[in-house]
């Protein structure tokens, strides 16, 4: 076991992947010489040479649709995309070419793919280094849409997406690259060096797509979070004082529903956080799931904590953030009602 | 001394009720374009990107350097040429007439642009892989794919390879070639720049071949494809099948002030020729000529193949509107099955008989596999395939909401 | 009053701009000499001239960014997107750009634009003529997203939209171009002009975006649905033999929230049909909204009745869209529990 | 006898450790290439296309047919274009400080490039637009943008004319003829052909430019922009900053095979030239020619200003990380300021002495309006913008459901 930073973590799966798999490929802007603006990517084109590793043209829209169509012969180009908020000329290429592939052709040609991609806010980048778009690849079937949480699970889920023989989404929660993150912007940040959850073993192995987990037991109100917005829900079950049950979700499709389930069956109550806009975000699907599922034992409403619908701004990014004040808020009301 | 800024709007030469007009096309004589060597460098290739690769003349004798270059067993190629070319009139005919009677929902035809994927395709190697259009259905047949296969997609029925998923036409033969069509204009060029990538990366002396129209050049993956391919340096043919129609719109929307799309092409560095695509032999030359070259580690290569689009975009099109309606017949380099009949007749290893008995022959054949995959079911007859179809191959592996949808459907 | 498909209805509204609106543009593929592939704008360049009207290459991108830049001096650009299948391409200059202007300058440019796009299945069109993107345009701050049911609300919601100071993305449900349909494909198709919203007056009237409209009124339960949907879902109303207030949604951004709260409060049930593949479709954020807002009230689950998480198949089209018998069988679930 | 296929893939000709190497880049003499009539095709312009359009030879003179283009009224300009690349150094100097010292999140200079916007700027009227990127501030300073402005977007404070929304660097100043900066690159480049196309259709006289990166070169709005002009032939130069890097990336992972940006402008048959971008005198001079040809309805013409990105990419990059520290000194073309100041001394119109003094009044300048903005809030001394900003401008009017999410914030 090693103490690794989520950073790290991520660029040991791909260490792992481009060790053990010949047909495993990692291309982007940046990512070759540079080793990426995040670093992911450092020091594996001087390992494994560039024809493995290597920097692309600042064109989203190529990376993947060139990605599409090494995969379809078989390689594995895990790819960077490097904010989530510059995916968007790729979007054709993924959602209509990636995701379906498999599908139209009988399974003649497949698409392991995995596009990874930075993404969320909390470091004053801005509207355009600051977005959310899970929810637009949530809607897309044939993908599967996966964020990490902690250094071990992006290891482990980064492996899993890899080997996955279908296109993988894979958001990194650019905030807790390098420690949690529990929304007090204005408090000492911690390294993840002094969190549990970055002893990452060095060598192979895998956190299954598709399974939630449960981070917090608790029986009155159960929170659905994911990336950063786990710890940030953390602090806000302290700080509202309720005995939150905080599940994980990992994997957003497909989604770990019977997790879900289990726990909203238990506490009758639901909160769901995330910092995409609420509209349509991935919020709405999960509330959808569960008031359907578990409708005859909700005590309230399910509430929604997220970015709220405007652009994510700038200066204002800390009232734009769905801090623990929001959430405590949503958690209180829900429990009261 | 100021003059007026207007936009300007390309327009095509002639509209309905017009005279066909391609006065303004300039046809170089046939065989005056040497072999360049395969090394030869975006920069040199002006000639050959603003001219015209031609080996027919208007005679019908087949002329010039490209003609020495296939002068091996050509004539053994002719005859397959030709053979290949008849197939796909006859299969187009036979669809497009199943549509007309209700038997499927839609069909598209690639009348008078046989040459071109039937003479590139018997120029690829078995794990060579085309990353076609919908209107490169000539190369599924010169590539043998069973017309049983090719017909039960247009069906929708148990015979169709993809289950009813696709569109009938949208065809997938990854045996044959022949990459999974999507409909999305252009996506598939870089596709298949990526793919060389692989081919390359392996070592697996395999090659792609892009497919484009001269409408969806506009289209961004085309930038997306050239620039990949100028990097990169894979072994790729992108292919530009300019038809100068894309649906209603003139081929000059797309081209813009560019002289040729081979021109385009040049622009990134990468080296083009423009060649007659109702020349037969002019398609088998360049054809073999690109894929050697690609194969042999000289990188990207683009042709332009100059042709006419003599159907109508598809069966939901009614050109009459947009075109003159004689448009076809004006067209200054004919017809590429009656050229390659012709010189085959002047060559002495055809004859108008044996041209007839060849045509129904090929009819003959591809009407038995018709009604014998009719009988699996139609539009008008219809035998459905399952609807839980729709939910495998979603994923590899289905996940729980699918199969509980599954399930909720019945099955 | 003239009696007008829908196809009509919207030329006309074209029309009426074109007339009275020296700023107002329309473009896109085959839009300009030929009238559009399914003939919206069949005569305008004519009547306009090819400065008003016109063809443009094939590239959904550069139509909207053409567009933007043109909104952004005063212009208003009314763009045809072919298919809304093909509306990928310009994913980016749509929610990143159009979107974003007034608010990333200070309101110093806006962009008035309104994006066209024929929406939905039901005419074989397979998987690339057939897709119902709204939720991926529901869940970008800036955008209206507008899909009319009859021919009179396509002019006005139309007329509307291009005087609309913000971008709109407009779908037709193309499958009622012609005539309503209720959802029995093997059945005859009635031309609008025997259906009473063919009704259309011939000159300048809007329909205010926002506003959704009860289109049957009844105590029992309440459907939520726009385009195609509306008529199969009075259709399987009939067939369940239930009295369904069916509301039309005609605008999904910015959501009427009041009118649905008003309805569901009344009947206590919800039904929520959309042909969009179900998971993250629009049909999640309704079901969000409508829980949170009526909680109280509801007798029984929000269900929700939509395309499957598949690609639409060619073949087997009437299996995947969601007919009055999947509807049916959804309105009598919740009405029993 | 086959060769291999193997992958290029394009390297830098120096790495950190390495001594710069501009061996490679051929510097044509000063003064050799005319000045073509407006008129000039895209088939006439691969001499200016491969070529690079230079003024000041290196002994500091002004040589050739440019040269004499701009004779007239010369003095006064270059006094301006000096006092605009001081300024929007010390400007660059100031704002770099200010983060360094944590005071705002985020700078990122233009050193080196101060010529081009700078010079372009100054030949445009009032109502023509920029479509600038990130890198484009000289636009804004010798557009006289107050600095008040221009600092308090740095600041996010209530100097912000954009109240705090955007990323500090990404202006938006339409009375000074400068677009709302998007953070999604190349965006802007087929919006400017828009807007120039608006300018046609209103006949107003107007013209557009737009701006991109050699690195953002590749993204597909370029192809876009690129293909829309070239159909529509609006009033709109295309501005190509080449400064030899995009982030860590080497320009030739952008160009690909391309010889040059301006020759992969050409095959959109739109007429490109290549122009010394440290020259103030060519900047002034091909920017005067390209912006009336445009104004005068010749159509659409291309510019790859050759440079180099002398700072890090931004206050988050650290390039001795990927190229030769010293990289910046070895660039054949030397520095904008030194070069003109030289040029003017020589010329008579300058001396060391009111350059130190030039350089000191601007600096003070700079500082005064910085204390002044400093005041209104910093990062280290934050004075908040009404969170409530965030709701307002999401659309003309705010919807039922915005104004809901504004008052569960508290407002
Ligand atoms: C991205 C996208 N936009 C629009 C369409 C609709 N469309 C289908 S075919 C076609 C014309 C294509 O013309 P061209 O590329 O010249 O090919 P041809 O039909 O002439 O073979 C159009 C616009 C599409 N399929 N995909
Ligand atoms: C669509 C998109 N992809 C990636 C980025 C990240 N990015 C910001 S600047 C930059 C490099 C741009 O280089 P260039 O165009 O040469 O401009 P320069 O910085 O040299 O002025 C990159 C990759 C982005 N902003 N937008
Ligand atoms: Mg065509
Ligand atoms: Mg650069």
């Amino acid at each position: 076991m090693a103490r690794m930073s989520m950073i790290e973590a991520l660029r040991s799966a791909m260490d792992e992947k481009l060790s053990d798999d010949a047909s495993v490929l990692v291309f982007g802007e940046d990512v070759g010489f540079f080793g990426g603006v995040f670093r992911c990517t450092a020091g594996l084109q001087e390992k494994f040479g560039e024809e493995r590793v290597f920097d692309t043209p600042i064109n989203e829209s190529a990376i993947v649709g060139l990605a599409v169509g090494m995969a379809a012969q078989g390689m594995r180009p895990c790819v960077e995309v490097q904010f989530a908020d510059y995916v968007y000329p790729a979007y054709d290429q993924i959602t209509q070419e990636a995701a379906r592939l498999r599908h139209r052709s009988n399974e003649q040609f497949t698409c392991p793919i995995v596009v990874r991609m930075p993404t969320g806010g909390g470091i004053f980048g801005g509207q355009t280094h600051s977005q959310s778009p899970e929810a637009l690849f949530t809607h897309v079937a044939g993908l599967k849409v996966v964020i990490p949480s902690t250094p071990y699970d992006a290891k482990g889920l980064l492996i899993a997406s890899i080997e996955d023989p279908d296109p993988v989404i894979f958001l990194e929660p650019k905030r807790i690259y390098n420690g949690p993150f529990y929304g007090d912007h204005s408090g000492k940040s911690v390294p993840w060096s002094q969190h549990e959850s970055s002893e990452v073993p060095e060598g192979h192995y895998t956190v299954p797509l598709g399974k939630a987990v449960v981070r917090q037991p608790g029986n009155d109100i159960t929170i659905l979070a994911y990336g950063t917005m786990v710890y940030v829900a953390e602090a806000a079950a302290k700080q509202a004082g309720v005995d939150a049950e905080i599940i994980d979700l990992r994997t957003l499709l497909p989604l770990d529903l019977e997790t879900i389930r289990h726990s909203v069956e238990k506490t009758g109550r639901c909160v769901v956080v995330h910092e995409a806009t609420r509209t349509s975000g991935f919020g709405a699907e999960l509330i959808a799931e569960v008031q359907e599922a578990c409708f005859w034992h909700l005590k309230a409403p399910i509430r929604r904590v997220a970015g709220w619908d405007a652009p994510y701004p700038h200066a204002q990014e800390w009232d734009y953030f769905p801090g623990p004040e929001r959430i405590a808020a949503a958690l209180k009301l829900a429990m009261e009602e | 001394m100021t003059r007026q800024t207007k936009l300007n709007f390309p327009h095509p030469p002639a509209r309905p009720d017009e005279t066909p007009d391609f006065s303004a096309i300039d046809i170089p004589e046939a065989g005056i374009l040497d072999v360049p060597p395969p090394e030869l460098k975006a920069a040199d290739s002006h000639d050959y990107a603003q001219g015209l690769i031609r080996i027919l003349n208007d005679q019908g004798d087949a002329v010039g350097p490209w003609a020495d270059y296939i002068a091996d067993r050509e004539d053994e190629s002719l005859l397959q040429g030709l053979r290949d070319m008849l197939k796909m009139r006859a299969v187009d005919k036979r669809l497009l007439n199943a549509q007309r009677q209700g038997k499927t929902s839609f069909y598209l035809q690639c009348t008078g642009e046989e040459a071109i994927g039937g003479g590139f395709q018997r120029q690829l190697e078995q794990g060579d892989m085309n990353f076609p259009t919908y209107r490169q259905q000539s190369l599924l047949i010169a590539a043998d794919y069973p017309l049983r296969d090719l017909m039960g997609q247009i069906y929708s029925n148990a015979c169709d390879p993809l289950q009813g998923r696709q569109l009938p036409i949208m065809h997938s033969a990854r045996e044959h070639g022949f990459f999974s069509i999507s409909g999305n204009l252009g996506t598939q060029y870089v596709q298949a720049v990526g793919w060389a990538m692989g081919c390359a990366l392996r070592g697996n002396g395999k090659i792609a071949a892009g497919w484009i129209g001269d409408g969806a050049t506009a289209s961004n993956d085309f930038n997306s494809a050239l620039l990949s391919a100028s990097v990169y340096q894979p072994p790729v043919v992108l292919n530009i099948v300019n038809n100068q129609w894309a649906i209603s719109t003139y081929t000059g929307v797309a081209s813009g002030q560019s002289k040729t799309y081979a021109e385009r092409v040049l622009g990134y560095g990468i080296p083009a020729l423009r060649v007659d695509g109702n020349d037969y032999l002019a398609v088998v030359a360049v054809s073999r000529w690109a894929i050697q070259r690609a194969r042999n580690g000289y990188g990207p290569i683009a042709i332009e193949w100059f042709t006419y689009r003599a159907a109508p975009h598809s069966t939901s099109d009614d050109p009459s509107a947009y075109r003159p309606k004689d448009e076809a017949l004006a067209w200054p380099l004919g017809d590429p099955v009656e050229r390659l009949k012709t010189h085959m007749i002047k060559r002495g290893i055809w004859t108008e008989e044996r041209h007839a008995q060849s045509e129904a022959e090929l009819l003959a054949e591809v009407m038995a596999v018709q009604k014998e995959v009719e009988k699996h079911g139609t539009f008008v007859n219809p035998q459905p395939i399952s609807p839980a179809e729709i939910f495998r191959g979603v994923y590899a592996d289905m996940p729980e909401h699918l199969r509980r949808q599954r399930q909720e459907m019945g099955y």
